[in-house]
């Protein structure tokens, strides 16, 4: 059985090929534009390389708050298959009731005591956030989704809809359509100069804190017991609870992780962005979304590399491509659905598909 | 009676207080102002009452060892005896259930409730009273919404004038709540389902389980509304705070909805046609009989049911999730814009030059531009259907809804094309031979009559093309392909022609209702095109009915006609649509008239749902940690 | 007979295993050939090479002389072959009759705009389609059951509408994997018949993927063998029957050649 | 359970029903009732007839939900204490004053269907708002044909008015006022020429925008930059990092308070803007700027509408205001004040058309009431001295600089352009 195979025929005669090839050689084009017009325009506009060192590490910083809560995606739809479409919401909570822990710190002057109780109060506040985002997301899961686990997938992405208007609008209600501003304390504003860059000390937490969150989280669900439950719904519900995994617990731990980064992002970055009201989870939500598809949904370093690489490509794009910063959503949704047409399940995602297209 | 059931009974007046308080949350005791305790004790007596019913019923189920749902989602004549049956049993429990213990269960519950209510309020009142902030931002709505429960002023609480009786008093009608509640449940129980209300009432209209003097009245009904809307005027109903066009437009709504049900309980042949034909004929009066505003709701609602059935094809036959649907509404709405407004836009006009136009507007009059229009989002629908072709599920709607962001994105930024978020303005009427429709009636029919017109007129176009091609070759190769893409291909369908067509013939309907939507509007802005116009007809295909054309004019009445009707409760309207949405999906997942495909499915267990088989899960990796976990289970050797 | 179907050297590489490796093979026109080896031996990769699912790394698949290499599955369809699956994929929630229906979706010609119109081309060809389907399902078998959604059907039976939706593609070559996984000896039966039928009726040629010995040494004129992706052994339901290294492969090589000759493989 | 959420909401959705129903305002029944169809006289068409004992009911518009839901409300609330007023004064002829809020959501598409409600009531008499350009733009052809004037009390839109339409006008300023007046102040003023412009993309924001650049460059200053962001953002460092490598020394934003004041404290933090400038517009004339900015908004400039009001009436006004609504005014968007002008305004404009006929009804005639609006002359509302043009301009006073000193505005430059 040594004879040389036969070479298979080239593709150019294959209808469905050809359309492949049209598509890639699209995509292909519009990476040799983007090539010629960062090499012509962005670079040629001459920013110092502590420019692009600041843009970088903005995108780091941004990358890091959607790769907190596109893991919250990417968890709940590993298990479910379902787009938690409320996520964003459960972080808003998150970032809302950690302004009146604040609001509560402040008024107890724990904001202005050494830095230990300084310490220990940002934490306190980070912690009823995210216990806060925990008890949402859990209410969540109970009421809007348990239900609906046997319907049809877009019947919970509907009810998932509805939650989260109804999590917007009754912040509003309750909280007044204002935005709360948080009042960061002396210990954490300003920040860190080195040369032209300047980091802030809440960008450096954020991006430090949700790597190590993110470690917790791989180690949670590689390690111990308890992951490892997970990962076995998440293979097959009903073989897992045949073997003595209780599914519902299952789920809602993982809910109640989702939430808790959602959580802990919400607050953080109430104190980055100092503002949040009732519906500044939706964009956010919206991009996290787009990062975990991006990364390959359901998969965890994947959710936290497209997070990462869609905060940089949001902060360096416009500045690379010399074009008004207004188009920086553009810029994220055309690179979406270039990686996308390359890889249609995500950088991380499984080649299946592709295998059997 | 055993602490299980008490223990219970504490948890429903636990699950009221958490509700209620909600309720007290975001304002409503506040709004109702001086009654506000009895209504709030109303509201939980309802609540107990629903409670203790279905836990009164619930060890039937058990006996039975049904799901909860044992017959939810199957065709209405299976239902009706077992139904019956459910009902005897209620009755047969109840009378062993002596009403005692459910008086009692009744009365620890609201006293549960009552007890923390009281306890609240009252520590709230302490605090006012001692001039202690609760919290800057809810001491903006808690003072007024405890002095309303309480029952006095919020001047009253600040002085701590509150004298104890008053806590009694909360204490008192919440357990007597709790107490009706239960009599109401003993009283009332012959004839109980456990049915939600929705799904019954529904369930009946659907079914032929019904007696014919029903079904008559059925197929009457939306008759008798039509005839009450426009002889009869409606002096004097002036409910929710609103005037009589707004309550003429709830019924409004509801005789168009009524009217599809009729359509139902029409036994097929003569009697439907003859249904049928009067109720087109009903219908089309309606824009001459509506005032402007009813007029204009109605119209948005039409325009919506060509997004509808235009999305359907795309979600609802094909099963290609598409989020990013507005684009083509959006790209309808400004080819018409352009070729009708006095904005010119220097690439439009140049484009016409060259071309060798004048670029003088307007333009085009509607009916010119309607095939550019439907052209246009046609070719938009393929060019968005190029690149997803090998994308499926969540992807897919990842990148259609990026598809959608770019598009209004680019209207919003590309001032020179768009004019930016400026908008265009005075985009020009549908006009019929150079004359407008309030000319050519005399003024019978008003400029938005003739819009609701219009898009009854196309809705009811889109409708037929899209019912006739789904019942072709083509609607079975969509099917098929949703069914299973990769044996629908092996089966003989050209899934690149299939998918592309189906985003191609969504798009043009999405474009038709887009210029429909630009002349309605008359002048149009890129915020008028936001995702969540995707996620509204997404949501009324699905409350509706996905696949069903009938289900998608109810899903728009519900869900863009109900909204107009509930301006009376302006700042809760969000919140009452949102939980109506979920509420929805819960008690009906298959939407109010689901297609009888959809039924089908319903009742079979392997519907590939969040629960999906081994040869959806294919596509959709579980949890992984690193790449190649999944592709090591799964890139092995052959199944076999 | 000239060969209908040729197989050359055909190469599918999944990763770092090669699922099917360098396998020739030939199909005479109007004959019953049978495809067998253990389980994971890469039959249904070939298969799934055949129907144009996957493409293989190498090879070459001739079909009536012309190269199937490259092409859609839905041409593969066109130039006349047609498959049923192992793990039976009806369209679940349609009619019998519509799986068919979906079947002869090649052959129907009448173009979107008459569906919308209904023109009377149109609605004659539908209703052609429909009596050709109906045709089928009592071909079949499953006279009777048009209108039974396909989930709702006995096991046995959507083995067989299966073969009666590849059938609507007026197919010159059915490839069928493991029609009688699963049944019952009456419905074993039930399934062999068709598969002659199919031959001798039909004019068309089978080629089918089983394990159940009985079906294959009764109704396979050639049999070929794969295992580990090659292909071990050709010939008739004799000659393979008595090849050494064919029960090596099944049985492990202790086991005499006599007592596996005699049984039925599992 | 899982119908359990089903009937809970079930309950939530009676409740807000109930609510509805008892927080209906008892007035609103009356002149259903009371207002008798048959009795009007047969050329009553271009007329409202109000019987005795109505309302005079004047239709509002207000951005509650959507994009920008802050300032809707407080502008409701400012049009909600004029009615107060009128009424507590006795109203007109005996005839009390009642506003009909909708919500028109800073959209086109609800703005249109407001419209059409206004349109379809026969007894609104005239319309206040909407809040948003956008709005209006949707209210506008629709009370154009249906004859009803609006006095919008904050879109500044240049197109809003125009010659075409008769029943359109304001008492907001013409963005082409404001962007005229920032652009002398920042180049002929300060003397800055290098000027980077950033806007929020909303129809709002960038019109100012683009009438301050065209007038900086009019004016021989130069635009290093031309930016814009999302309403709802709160990340701006991206963009400025951008805007800031070119250096500029001043950024202009045109936009609301929310980004105005995140963009105010985030330059801080941003290399090369350190000591840059910075100054917004008057939808970012707000507490809410203040605070969104904290210190960073020490040294800012912000322009409003400012002129010879009476310190008196504002005073009381503010005072009425944290009566009823527990806030002071100050805490709150912008235009309110304009707000509780556009109805006084159109009140005004009612009353001297007005007339009681011999069977005790209000008569108003709309085409009289269209031209009494437009002929507005010397009204002292709270933001100065009110005269309509005949393009429909009633905005009072001119366009002031403030600089934020101390934690609060205070005027340094006036171009008022009276």
């Amino acid at each position: 059985m040594t004879s040389s195979p036969v070479k298979a025929q080239a593709a150019g005669r294959d209808g469905r090929a050809s359309l492949k090839q049209f598509t890639r050689a699209l995509g292909a084009a519009i990476v040799v534009l983007v090539i010629w017009r960062v090499t012509t325009v962005g670079l040629a506009e001459g920013y110092p390389a502590s420019f692009w060192i600041s843009q970088a590490l903005n995108g780091l910083v941004l990358g890091g708050v959607y790769a907190l809560v596109a893991l919250g995606y990417t968890l709940v739809y590993g298990i479910l298959f379902m787009i938690n479409f409320a996520h964003g919401e459960v972080m808003m909570i998150g970032g809302i009731t950690g302004f009146f822990a604040l609001q509560f710190a402040q008024a107890r002057g724990w904001m202005e005591g050494p830095w230990p109780v300084v310490v220990v109060a940002l934490l306190l506040i980070m912690f009823i956030g995210m216990a806060a985002s925990v008890l949402i997301g859990v209410t969540l899961e109970r009421l809007a989704y348990r239900p609906l686990r046997q319907a049809p997938r877009l019947v919970p992405l509907i009810s998932a809809i509805g939650a989260s208007l109804f999590l917007q609008y009754s912040v509003l209600l309750i909280f007044g359509v204002s935005p709360h501003s948080y009042r960061k304390p002396a210990l954490i504003s300003g920040g860190l100069r080195l040369g032209d860059v300047f980091i802030p000390y809440t960008g450096a937490i954020i991006f430090i804190t949700s790597i190590l969150l993110m470690l917790a989280l791989y180690f949670i669900i590689q390690r111990t017991k308890l992951g490892r439950a997970m990962r076995a719904v998440a293979e097959d519900r009903s073989t897992a609870s045949l073997m003595g995994v209780d599914v519902n617990a299952v789920i809602v731990v993982t809910f109640m992780l989702g939430s808790a980064l959602a959580g802990a992002a919400g607050v953080m970055l109430g104190f980055h962005n100092t503002v949040v009201k009732f519906n500044s989870g939706f964009i956010p939500g919206l991009k996290a979304f787009t990062a975990a598809v991006l990364g390959g949904i359901g998969n965890i370093p994947g959710a936290m590399f497209g997070a990462l690489i869609l905060g940089l490509i949001e902060a360096i794009g416009p500045s690379a491509l010399g074009i008004p910063t207004e188009y920086k959503d553009v810029i994220a949704f055309t690179m979406l659905v270039l990686i996308l047409i390359f890889r249609p399940t995500g950088l991380f995602g499984e080649v299946l598909s592709e295998k059997k297209a | 009676m055993p602490l299980e059931s008490a223990t219970r009974a504490v948890r429903t007046g636990l699950v009221a207080f958490a509700f209620l308080s909600y309720l007290i949350l975001i304002g409503i005791p506040g709004r109702i102002g001086g009654p506000a305790l009895p209504v709030m004790a109303l509201i939980a007596a309802l609540f107990f009452w629903v409670k203790l019913r279905r836990e009164s019923i619930e060890p039937s189920k058990e006996a039975t060892g049904r799901g909860q749902d044992g017959f939810e989602g199957k065709p209405g004549w299976e239902i009706g005896p077992q139904a019956a049956s459910n009902g005897s049993r209620v009755r047969e429990l109840l009378s062993s259930h002596t009403g005692t213990a459910l008086v009692l269960k009744g009365l620890l519950a609201g006293l549960t409730t009552g007890l923390l209510i009281a306890i609240v309020s009252g520590i709230i009142a302490a605090a006012m009273g001692n001039g202690i902030a609760i919290q800057p931002v809810l001491d903006k709505i808690v003072p007024l919404n405890a002095a309303a429960l309480i029952g006095v002023s919020p001047g009253q609480i600040a002085q701590a004038d509150v004298s104890f009786a008053r806590f009694l008093l909360q204490v008192l009608l919440f357990t007597g709540a709790g107490i009706l509640a239960a009599l109401a449940v003993t009283a009332g129980s012959s004839d109980l389902t456990h049915a939600a209300p929705v799904g019954r009432l529904t369930r009946h209209l659907s079914g032929p389980t019904l007696t014919s003097a029903g079904r008559y009245a059925g197929i009457a009904l939306p008759f008798v509304l039509l005839a009450y809307i426009a002889w009869l005027g409606l002096p004097g109903v002036t409910a929710f705070g609103t005037n009589e066009g707004t309550v003429r437009l709830l019924l409004t709504l509801i005789a168009t909805g009524s009217g599809l049900f009729a359509l139902r309980l029409s036994r097929p042949g003569r009697e439907q046609l003859a249904v049928a034909v009067l109720l087109g004929l009903g219908v089309v009066t309606m824009p001459f009989i509506l005032d402007q505003f009813q007029n204009s709701v109605m119209g948005l609602v039409f325009i919506f049911v060509m997004m509808g059935l235009g999305l359907n094809i795309v979600v609802g036959y094909a099963g290609l999730l598409d989020l990013g649907y507005v684009a083509f509404f959006a790209i309808g709405a400004y080819t018409y814009a352009f070729l009708s407004a006095p904005f010119s836009s220097p690439y439009i006009s140049g484009l016409l030059t060259l071309l060798g136009i004048s670029p003088e507007s307007p333009l085009l009059g509607y009916w010119m531009a309607l095939p550019v229009a439907m052209l246009t989002a046609a070719v938009g629908g393929i060019l968005l259907g190029i690149p997803v072709l090998r994308m499926r599920g969540d992807y897919l709607a990842i990148v259609t809804l990026g598809f959608g962001e770019i598009i209004r994105l680019f209207m919003l930024n590309l001032g020179e094309l768009t004019n930016g978020p400026r908008g265009i303005l005075e985009i020009s009427q549908p006009a019929l031979f150079g004359l407008t429709p309030v000319d050519v009636t005399f003024g019978l029919l008003s400029s938005q009559g003739w819009i609701f017109l219009l898009a009854l007129i196309s809705s009811a176009l889109v409708a037929f093309v899209a019912i006739r091609l789904n019942e072709s070759r083509l609607g079975r190769a969509w099917f098929a392909m949703q069914e299973d893409e990769d044996v629908a291909e092996a089966t003989g369908v050209h899934l690149v022609r299939t998918k592309l067509l189906a985003f191609a013939i969504g798009a043009t309907f999405a474009g038709m209702a887009g210029q429909l939507y630009a002349a309605r509007q008359i002048n149009i802005f890129p915020e008028n095109f936001s995702l969540f116009v995707s996620i509204d007809a997404l949501a009324l295909i699905i409350v509706g009915g996905i696949g069903s054309p009938a289900g998608i004019v109810l899903g728009a009445l519900a869900l863009k006609g109900l909204p107009e009707v509930l301006r009376g409760v302006d700042e809760y309207r969000i919140v009452t649509f949102a939980a109506l949405l979920v509420i929805m999906m819960i008690v009906r997942p298959d939407g109010i008239l689901p297609s009888a495909r959809r039924r089908i499915q319903l009742a079979d267990p392997d519907e590939p749902g969040m629960d999906s088989d081994p040869e959806t899960r294919e596509e959709e990796p579980g949890l992984t940690v690193n790449g190649d976990a999944f592709a090591d289970g799964s890139g092995g050797r052959e199944e076999q | 007979m000239t060969a209908l179907l040729s197989i050359q050297q055909v190469t599918k590489v999944f990763g770092g295993l090669t699922a099917v490796d360098s396998v020739d093979l030939e199909i005479a026109e109007r004959s019953i050939s049978s495809l067998i080896g253990p389980n994971g031996a890469g039959k249904t990769t070939l298969f799934n090479c055949l129907t144009g699912l996957h493409r293989p790394e190498a090879g070459e698949i001739l079909f009536s002389g012309r190269s199937l290499i490259g092409l859609r599955p839905d041409e593969i369809t066109d130039r006349g072959v047609a498959r049923t699956y192992q793990n039976i994929r009806l369209f679940g929630r349609m009619t019998a009759l519509e799986n068919v229906l979906v079947g002869q979706h090649l052959r129907l010609q009448a173009s979107h705009w008459s569906a919308v119109l209904r023109t009377s081309r149109q609605q004659a060809e539908e209703r052609a389609a429909r009596e050709f389907g109906r045709e089928l399902l009592d071909f079949v078998g499953l006279g009777g059951r048009e209108e039974v959604v396909s989930t709702n059907l006995p096991y046995g039976d959507q083995r067989l509408l299966e073969v009666a939706r590849a059938l609507g593609s007026r197919p010159l070559l059915l490839l069928l994997d493991e029609p009688a996984a699963g049944m019952n000896p009456s419905e074993t039966d039930r399934m062999m018949d068709l598969v002659h039928r199919l031959r001798d009726e039909k004019g068309v040629t089978v080629f089918l993927i089983e394990h159940d010995m009985k079906v294959v040494m009764s109704i396979s004129e050639s049999v070929a063998v794969l295992d580990y992706g090659e292909k071990i052994a050709e010939g008739t339901p004799e000659e393979v029957r008595s090849n050494a290294r064919v029960i090596e492969a099944y049985l492990g090589p202790e086991v005499a050649v006599q007592e596996a000759a005699g049984n039925a493989i599992q | 359970m899982p119908k359990k959420l089903a009937i809970l909401s079930l309950f939530l959705v009676a409740a807000l029903m109930l609510a509805a129903c008892a927080a209906a305002p008892p007035a609103a029944e009356a002149p259903a009732e009371e207002a008798p169809m048959e009795e009007a006289p047969a050329d009553m068409s271009g007329k409202v007839v109000i019987a005795s004992g109505g309302m005079i009911r004047i239709g509002g518009s207000f951005a509650l939900t959507g994009p920008i839901p802050d300032p809707g409300l407080n502008i409701r609330h400012g049009a909600e204490l004029a009615i107060d007023d009128l009424n507590a004064m006795g109203g007109l002829e005996g005839f009390m004053f009642e506003l009909v809020a909708e919500d028109g959501a800073c959209d086109g598409t609800q703005g249109t269907n407001v419209g059409n409600k206004f349109a379809a009531d026969e007894t609104i008499v005239a319309v206040t708002g909407g809040t948003c350009s956008g709005e209006t733009f949707g209210l506008m052809p629709i009370l154009q044909e249906a004859r009803i004037p609006f006095v919008s009390p904050s879109a500044t839109n240049p197109d809003i008015t125009s010659a075409d339409c008769d029943v359109c006008n304001r008492v907001a300023l013409s963005d082409a006022l404001q962007g005229a007046t920032d652009a002398a102040f920042i180049v002929s003023d300060l003397g800055i020429t290098s000027i980077a412009v950033v806007h929020d993309n909303s129809d709002y924001g960038k019109g100012l925008a683009e009438i301050f650049q065209s007038n900086v460059m009019d004016l021989g200053g130069e635009v290093s930059s031309f930016e814009g962001v999302q309403v709802g953002d709160t990340d701006f460092r991206a963009m400025l990092a951008k805007v800031g490598a070119d250096g500029p020394q001043v950024i202009f934003f045109g936009g609301y308070s929310t980004e105005a004041g995140l963009i105010a404290q985030q330059m801080t933090e941003t290399p090369g803007l350190e000591e840059t400038a910075f100054m917004s517009v008057d939808g970012a004339y707000t507490q809410q700027y203040l605070e969104a900015a904290g210190g960073a908004a020490e040294g800012t400039y912000i322009s409003f509408v400012a002129g010879a009001d009476s310190e008196e009436m504002n005073a009381d006004f503010d005072a009425k205001y944290m009566e009823k609504y527990g806030v002071s005014p100050d805490e709150l968007g912008p235009f309110h004040s304009q707000s509780y002008d556009s109805v006084k305004l159109i009140a005004a404009a009612i009353a001297a058309v007005a007339s009681v006929d011999d069977s005790g009804n209000l008569v108003i005639d709309r085409e009289e009431l269209i031209s009494a609006i437009r002929s507005v002359d010397a009204f002292e509302g709270l933001t100065g001295t009110i005269k309509c043009d005949g393009m429909g301009e009633c905005g009072a006073g001119g366009v002031q600089i403030f600089q934020v000193m101390d934690g609060s505005f205070n005027q340094v430059s006036g171009f008022g352009m009276e």
